[in-house]
């Protein structure tokens, strides 16, 4: 876009200009993402509590509520408490939804539909999605209350505990892969849904559930919604807050729900490309591979809408854990449980470097191929084990690869 | 053929546990002794188990032999099937050693059949002489007339227990050499001593207290030394003194049987000291064991001939290596390779092995023969030394300081027996100039010893010269080819020996003394002991009906005798042994029977002593009995078989031995059998012993008996001899005057010299070393401490200077470390430049 | 000289590393709170890692020059990582100081001084 | 000749700035709970530099360990030592003189020292074709994926080679005796992994509530 656009502007404007567009893109993403999930989430509970959720504003399905609400929510007062540490108050919103959107940087949407094509994506969000954390805690300390700082304890608590587990399941996909690239990771699931990594083996079958568990816990969702406990602390962290501060921190919670899912959907469940294999048998046309990623993204939106209906299905139906039933869950399940389906993982990935029923994906240790070179007159200082031919559709990956990757500008 | 096979294996098993088993007493009672029982009584009945259990497995074996074996060796029941022998022999995998094929003059052979309890390999160098035929049955006829009879192989175990030392020049084994001798005497030995143990209960009872008054020990002050028993002690060391015999007879090497050896040694030590409080009994236990030293010296060197030449010490062939009895029975000449190579070793290029020509041809030069006579006399040494024979006698008369048992074991079942027993099993190694030495060395002890018993008045005394004048009896006999007559007398005089010394300790133990001039009478007090003992004397009189029956001593003597006069006539110019012999038989009756009768019979000489003396208890005088009984009928054949003592022990006569004199080319042993067989010198040598006991008994009677004769006046009359005799021949006051004294002297010399000379020296060294040591004294309290106190003394103060820095605030300490950053990099970026600029 | 229109190089980076690294040592030697303190030694680090990364990097550095290369990102990461153990200790030596003394203050933790 | 904005330098700039102004607001402010802010803030920046200097995987670090674990451990410190909310301790003056004046004088060395080498001050030229205004008419984008500044960095897979002791960078290095010198970096890895073990149960047990004590 930026080339296009310096036929006719400034060199720097040109540039400017285009990343304020893709930026708006993100922006108008999450936020409307956000407003499609509250109403969502109104419906879903509406309807597991066996009702109906809004239905006036905006025709029958109360389509515009959310909406309402946040022409509400613009409107009000940005109150600052007496007690508050003004600048840590104001601030702490900002970063919390500063780090939930810079997670959408490194979220591929479709095959080279991505902000910033990553070599350490999956890393990169891990690593802003705990920063999030941070926001919550400077919210909690700052607002000066009680209600608060206990909010904040909790989440931070607990999001640090759950981050152990959580990397641990999010190293499985990756080591078979071999690459932190989520782009790469998600072409090689490609083809039939049995190349998901979900069905690669019993193991990452499993530790989907945990990595899923434990996802809903560090973003903050029931039944791990400690830090907004309304029965005991009124909100948690944010109860001070009001108006469109508080938006912040509500954007930024279902901003990270759908990373969360979206991360799920790349790691698991084959990211933008569908159980059938359509779009690998058309031809090689410009228009088509367009079509082609957009079709990708609209299966990797849907994937990632799944798992937030999920996570919301969840909430509704289970109670809220204590905070030492929390604590329990990820140190006596879920760490241990990740550990050993990770040895598995591992175990079953030297057993069948292949995979079982020719399904494809990396091997571990395939991906320091590119850094072998043909071996001359001195002895190499290291000997890589393995060789192309012996990778059965490794082929296929490279043929697939080839077609796939294209510039998104 | 079978059983054979496992009797092979079960004998060694059984003697060896009937060997083992007072060791297992001995440490069990060194272990535990004091705390087994009431001041260790129950020591008592482990050591009484362990030999009484050692009996059993004995006469197990024994009978277990006899019913494989039978008895064969007398010469009148020589109607064997050799076939049959021979064809079982061969199934058996034995091995035939062909004898005596290099004397025609031989009078007598036996071919022997060794059978060893593990395969046997090639047997070494003599690898052709083995697997032969029989041959030399049919070849070796007796040129003396005597009929020449087809004996069967001698039935020999020999093996190995555990290897020591092996190696191609030495071979020791803990092994053994089993034949019907070994089971023999096993079951002597084990009889006798469980007699003794039994005996020992009772007669040692007094050790039974906590507090033991030895009234035969007084102290400075004049009182009674006190202290505490000692009984478990006394049946530790019995233990082991039987262990250690047995060991030796079981033995089937000479190292091994030095190591017994001296193990009996040290068991007499600690025996004869058993009251080491005593000065004379520690005095008595320090001669022995001194006394026996110098016989082992001999003994050393017998060994080290044997081992130089031979390079082994096993009596019989052990893992196929042949042992001393092969290498020398086989050899012709009886001379073996081993010593003629080392006799000639001048003539022998370095590592050619000569061959049997040369071999033949040193041999005839009669190479090597004096290291086969040096290895004989050296082993005969040792004999005499244990034995007790004529220069090393005088210990044993003193070894009658320890406690009556003791006595009765030492000189009956196991110590001097052991030096008889070991010229018995070593008999073929002695050459004929050997055995004329020995017969003449028994000849003189028997001879002296028999002289100063009957001047002796203290009991026990006189039972051990007698023991002594037996033991030259044997010796005698062996000397003189007597081989079956000087073991025969071994096995018989145990046991009326072992009767006499119990008895004489009942005495003892009744009367409270030795002196038989303070005795008398005694035969209405304890009529057992009375009577066990004169079945004793008549025993070792060698009383007995001629041609009919007669006491065990009474076969034996005969059998010496005959064979003395046997050897007399072969040899005339030897004919004064048997004057010895004969004049020997009359005086062992008169002093015998001058110590019964002044003992038992007549009147009691002191009062006071016959109102104490009563009869001893049970546990003693049943022991009296059962030896009484073997001491009158151990040597007679039990009718309707030939099984007989004397049979038996022929039985283990050795394959072969020497008969004629090489550098005495006169000398010849005869053959045993002809004494035996011979009616001439049988009829004459028992009609002779039966005169000279009979003589000797008479005197005894009017002497001592009827008193016809006073014993006073002839003292009076010979004060001289009678001096000479009470004396002992002077013997102990030369050896004192020869060795005692010039040691002595030689002592104080080189105490003097140590005190004035060497003391001095060190004394004046120690004086400079003091005062260098006050020098360094100095240097090291002013030089070297001044010195590490002064470091001391500088590190405090700089660190004393140095503590206000440590202020404790943290800000600070960055701030000291931003300044030394900053300052080091201005420093190090002006000597930088400041080099630069010089280069 | 335009910031913006010319290439930046290891200077610039050894420049932001120094103020930080100065940062850090000015934050730890005013601060009286321990966990101040420890956020100097932070930055400290912070500043150093800047170095090495600059130093080691492919992209501040003319082609062909020597560089420290992959080493200086692994000394970095084994930087961090440490750093973290240390922060995690340093806490737990604050939080005991904190149970004896009802203070972080270093300034009362002068009890070993000379 | 028309200098275009290199937006590498840009974001340099700006995360330089960034990182600099908030680390002087570190040492500025009292409030503890605000530094820890500000330092976030700083290193975050930080970690945009190394993005910036090619050092993605470590960026990623940086923020994982330090902004995501070390600070929140920091303020969980703070919130847990602060006895009244908002405490903040005043230095003494001379204090802060004097440590403005050795940090001042630190930084003047510092920067000399930087600043003194000819070959850092400047850094790889850039493609001229790409940023001159003829360079538009060809093909710019062409230019500007040879230039290393704006390619996808690629240095996880070869960190963790070389944390596995693999010097994958340096294969083309043939000469054995510099290879021997580049064993990689197994063994501090490993010592590092037990070191951090070492350190959570020696932090654990330091850190841990004494209710013996306190009864």
């Amino acid at each position: 876009m930026a080339e296009y656009l310096q036929t006719f502007l400034p060199y720097w404007a040109a540039y400017l200009l285009a990343a304020l567009v893709h930026a708006a893109l993100l922006i108008a993403l999450s936020l409307g993402s956000g407003i499609a999930f509250v109403w969502a989430e109104r419906k879903v509970a509406g309807r597991i509590q066996d009702r109906l959720g809004p239905t006036r504003v905006g025709g029958k399905f109360g389509w515009l509520q959310t909406i309402a609400d946040g022409i509400k929510l613009l409107t009000k007062e940005d109150l600052c408490p007496k007690d508050a540490d003004p600048l840590l108050f104001r601030v702490a919103a900002y970063v919390s939804f500063g780090a939930s959107y810079s997670a959408f940087i490194a979220l591929p949407f479709a095959n080279g539909w991505v902000a910033q094509r990553m070599n350490v994506a999956v890393f990169f969000i891990l690593a802003v999605m705990g920063i999030e954390v941070f926001g919550v805690i400077l919210a909690g300390y700052g607002s000066g209350s009680k209600w608060s700082l206990f909010g904040a304890m909790r989440e931070a608590a607990q999001v640090v505990s759950y981050e152990v587990p959580l990397g641990m399941c999010v190293i499985v996909p990756v080591m078979i892969a071999g690459t932190m690239d989520l782009t790469t990771i998600a072409n090689m699931q490609g083809g039939w849904f049995w190349n998901w990594f979900l069905f690669h083996d019993i193991f990452t079958f499993l530790i989907f559930w945990v990595y899923f568990t434990c996802a809903t816990a560090s973003v903050n969702r029931a039944p791990f919604d400690l830090a907004e406990a309304e029965s005991e602390l009124v909100a948690g962290f944010h109860t001070e807050y009001s108006g469109f501060r508080w938006l912040f921190f509500f954007v930024a919670e279902y901003g990270s729900m759908f990373v969360v899912s979206g991360l799920a959907a790349l790691l698991f469940f084959g990211g933008w490309n569908g159980p059938i294999p359509v779009t690998a048998f058309w031809p090689d046309h410009p228009a088509l591979n367009y079509l082609a990623n957009f079709l990708g993204m609209a299966n990797f939106v849907f994937k990632a809408i799944l798992g937030v209906l999920f996570m919301m299905w969840v909430r509704w139906t289970l109670p809220r854990l204590r905070i030492d039933q929390v604590i329990t869950t990820c140190l006596k399940y879920c760490t241990p449980l990740a550990a050993v389906f990770f040895l598995g993982a591992t175990l079953w990935t030297f057993a069948f470097p292949g995979g079982v029923t020719g399904m494809r994906g990396k091997p571990l240790g395939a991906a320091r191929e590119q850094y072998e070179q043909p071996i001359e007159s001195e002895t190499p200082a290291v000997q890589f084990d393995s060789s192309p031919s012996d990778q059965p559709g490794e082929d296929r990956v490279a043929a697939t690869s080839s077609v796939r990757l294209r510039p998104a500008r | 053929m079978e059983q054979v096979d496992q009797l092979a294996s079960l004998v060694p098993l059984l003697l060896g546990g009937a060997w083992l088993l007072p060791l297992a007493s001995f440490t069990l009672i060194f272990l535990f002794g004091p705390k087994m029982g009431r001041h260790g009584r129950l020591a008592a009945y482990v050591a009484t188990g362990a030999i009484l259990g050692s009996f059993v497995l004995s006469i197990t074996s024994f009978t277990m032999w006899l019913a494989q074996h039978g008895v064969t060796g007398a010469p009148t029941h020589a109607s064997h099937d050799a076939e049959s022998q021979q064809a079982a022999a061969e199934k058996s995998r034995a091995f035939l050693l062909e004898p005596s094929t290099f004397d025609p003059a031989a009078n007598h052979f036996t071919s022997v059949a060794y059978r060893t309890d593990d395969h046997h390999e090639e047997a070494g160098d003599d690898a052709d002489h083995l697997q032969n035929d029989h041959h030399g049955h049919g070849t070796g006829t007796s040129d003396h007339g005597h009929a020449a009879h087809q004996a069967p192989e001698k039935v020999v175990y020999t093996g190995s227990w555990y290897p020591l030392y092996r190696s191609k020049t030495l071979l020791i084994d803990i092994g053994y050499y089993i034949d019907i001798l070994t089971v023999s005497i096993f079951c002597m030995v084990t009889l006798i001593a469980s007699c003794i143990h039994f005996y020992s209960i009772g007669y040692m009872h007094e050790e039974l207290t906590d507090e033991l008054v030895d009234n035969e020990c007084k102290l400075p002050d004049g009182t009674s030394l006190r202290r505490r028993g000692r009984f478990h002690r006394f049946f530790q060391y019995l233990s082991l003194f039987c262990f250690s015999m047995l060991g030796l007879v079981i033995a089937g090497n000479v190292a091994m049987v030095f190591v017994f050896w001296e193990l009996v040694g040290i068991c007499s030590y600690l025996l004869i000291g058993f009251y080491r409080e005593r000065h004379s009994a520690s005095t008595a236990a320090n001669k022995a064991f001194i006394v026996n030293r110098v016989g082992d010296f001999g003994m050393i060197i017998g060994l080290m001939a044997l081992w130089g030449s031979l390079g082994t010490f096993a009596f019989g062939d052990v893992d196929g290596r042949p042992g001393v009895f092969t290498l020398v029975t086989q050899a012709p000449g009886g001379i073996p390779n081993g010593m003629v190579r080392l006799a000639a070793y001048d003539q022998i290029e370095a590592g050619v092995q000569p061959t049997d020509e040369q071999l033949a041809i040193w041999r005839e030069q009669h190479l090597g023969y004096g290291l086969l006579i040096v290895a004989g006399l050296g082993i005969f040494c040792g004999c005499v030394g244990k034995s007790a024979q004529f220069p090393l006698h005088v210990w044993l008369p003193d070894a009658m300081e320890g406690p009556t048992p003791v006595s009765a074991l030492i000189h009956a079942a196991t110590m001097v027996a052991a030096g008889v027993y070991l010229v018995g099993r070593f008999y073929p190694v002695f050459s004929p100039e050997v055995l004329l030495v020995i017969a003449y060395i028994g000849a003189i002890t028997l001879f002296l010893a028999a002289t100063i018993a009957i001047a002796a008045t203290d009991i026990k005394r006189v039972l051990a010269y007698s023991t002594v004048s037996q033991l030259g009896y044997m010796m005698l006999a062996l000397g003189v080819g007597g081989w079956l007559a000087g073991l025969f007398h071994l096995v018989t005089h145990a046991f009326f020996k072992a009767l006499l010394f119990l008895c004489s300790g009942s005495v003892i133990h009744a009367c409270h003394t030795n002196e038989m001039p303070l005795m008398g009478g005694l035969r209405k007090k304890m009529p057992w002991t009375a009577y066990t003992m004169l079945v004793g004397c008549l025993a070792i009189s060698g009383a007995g009906i001629p041609f009919v029956i007669g006491f065990s001593g009474y076969y034996s003597k005969d059998a010496i005798i005959a064979q003395v006069l046997s050897f007399s006539r072969a040899n005339p110019a030897h004919a004064p042994l048997y004057w010895v012999a004969a004049g020997g038989a009359a005086i062992t009756a008169f002093y015998m029977f001058r110590l019964w009768f002044m003992t038992f019979a007549g009147k009691p000489r002191d009062t006071h002593i016959y109102e104490h003396a009563h009869e001893s208890p049970k546990v003693m005088y049943v022991p009296l009995v059962i030896l009484a009984i073997f001491a009158t009928g151990v040597a007679w054949r039990v009718p309707g078989t030939n099984l007989s003592l004397a049979n038996l022990i022929e039985d283990g006569r050795p394959v072969t031995s020497m008969t004629d004199g090489v550098f005495w080319s006169s000398l010849r042993i005869p053959n045993e059998h002809l004494s035996h067989s011979d009616v001439g010198i049988h009829t004459t040598a028992t009609l002779v012993a039966f005169g000279t006991a009979l003589s000797g008994f008479l005197l005894a009677l009017l002497f001592y008996g009827t008193r016809t004769l006073n014993a006073e006046e002839v003292q009076q009359q010979f004060p001289r001899i009678h001096r000479f005799l009470i004396n002992r021949w002077y013997i102990d006051d030369l050896y004192w005057a020869i060795f005692v004294r010039p040691t002595h002297f030689i002592a104080q010399r080189v105490a003097a010299f140590d005190r004035q000379r060497i003391d001095w020296f060190i004394d004046s060294t120690a004086r400079w070393v003091r005062g260098l040591s006050r020098l360094d004294d100095l240097i090291d309290r002013y030089v070297v401490d001044g010195f590490v106190n002064l470091l001391a003394t500088w590190t405090y103060g700089i660190g004393l200077s140095l503590r206000r820095v440590q202020t404790g605030r943290l800000r600070q300490y960055v701030m000291f470390i931003a300044v030394g950053t900053v300052a080091l990099f201005v420093l190090a970026s002006f000597l930088w430049s400041y080099a630069m600029a010089g280069s | 000289m335009n910031l913006l229109t010319q290439p930046v190089g290891v200077s610039h980076y050894l420049v932001v590393g120094a103020v930080l690294f100065v940062c850090g040592v000015v934050c730890m030697a005013t601060k009286r709170n321990a966990l101040g303190v420890l956020m100097g030694i932070e930055l400290v680090l912070n500043g150093a890692n800047l170095n090495f990364i600059a130093f080691g990097s492919h992209v501040l550095n003319r082609a062909g020059a020597r560089t420290l290369g992959l080493d200086g990102q692994l000394i970095a990461l084994f930087v961090i990582v440490l750093a973290a153990a240390e922060a995690a200790i340093a806490l737990a030596i604050t939080l005991n100081y904190y149970n004896n003394q009802a203070t972080v203050d270093v300034d009362h933790a002068d009890e070993l001084r000379g | 000749m028309h200098s275009p904005i290199i937006w590498h330098s840009f974001f340099f700039l700006l995360f330089s700035i960034l990182a600099c102004a908030f680390a002087v607001a570190v040492v500025v402010t009292t409030n503890i709970v605000r530094m820890a802010f500000f330092l976030v803030v700083s290193l975050g920046s930080t970690a945009g530099l190394f993005f910036l200097a090619g050092a993605d995987m470590v960026g990623a670090m940086q923020l994982m360990i330090y902004v995501g674990g070390t600070l929140v451990l920091l303020i969980f410190g703070v919130m847990l030592t602060a006895q009244q909310p908002f405490v903040s301790m005043h230095t003494p003056s001379g204090e802060w003189i004097l440590a403005a004046i050795v940090g001042g004088s630190l930084l003047a060395v510092l920067l000399q020292v930087a600043w003194s080498v000819d070959a850092w001050t400047q850094g790889p030229p850039l493609p001229e074709a790409a940023y001159t205004r003829e360079g538009t008419q060809g093909n710019a984008s062409e230019a500007l994926a040879h230039d290393p500044r704006f390619a996808p960095s690629q240095t996880a897979t070869q960190l963790g080679f070389g944390l596995l002791g693999e010097r994958v960078d340096q294969l083309s290095v043939k000469d054995p005796e510099s290879r021997a010198g580049m064993s990689g970096y197994l063994l501090p890895f490993e010592i590092v992994s037990v070191h951090l073990l070492v350190v959570l149960v020696g932090a654990a047990y330091l850190a841990r509530a004494r209710y013996r004590a306190s009864e």
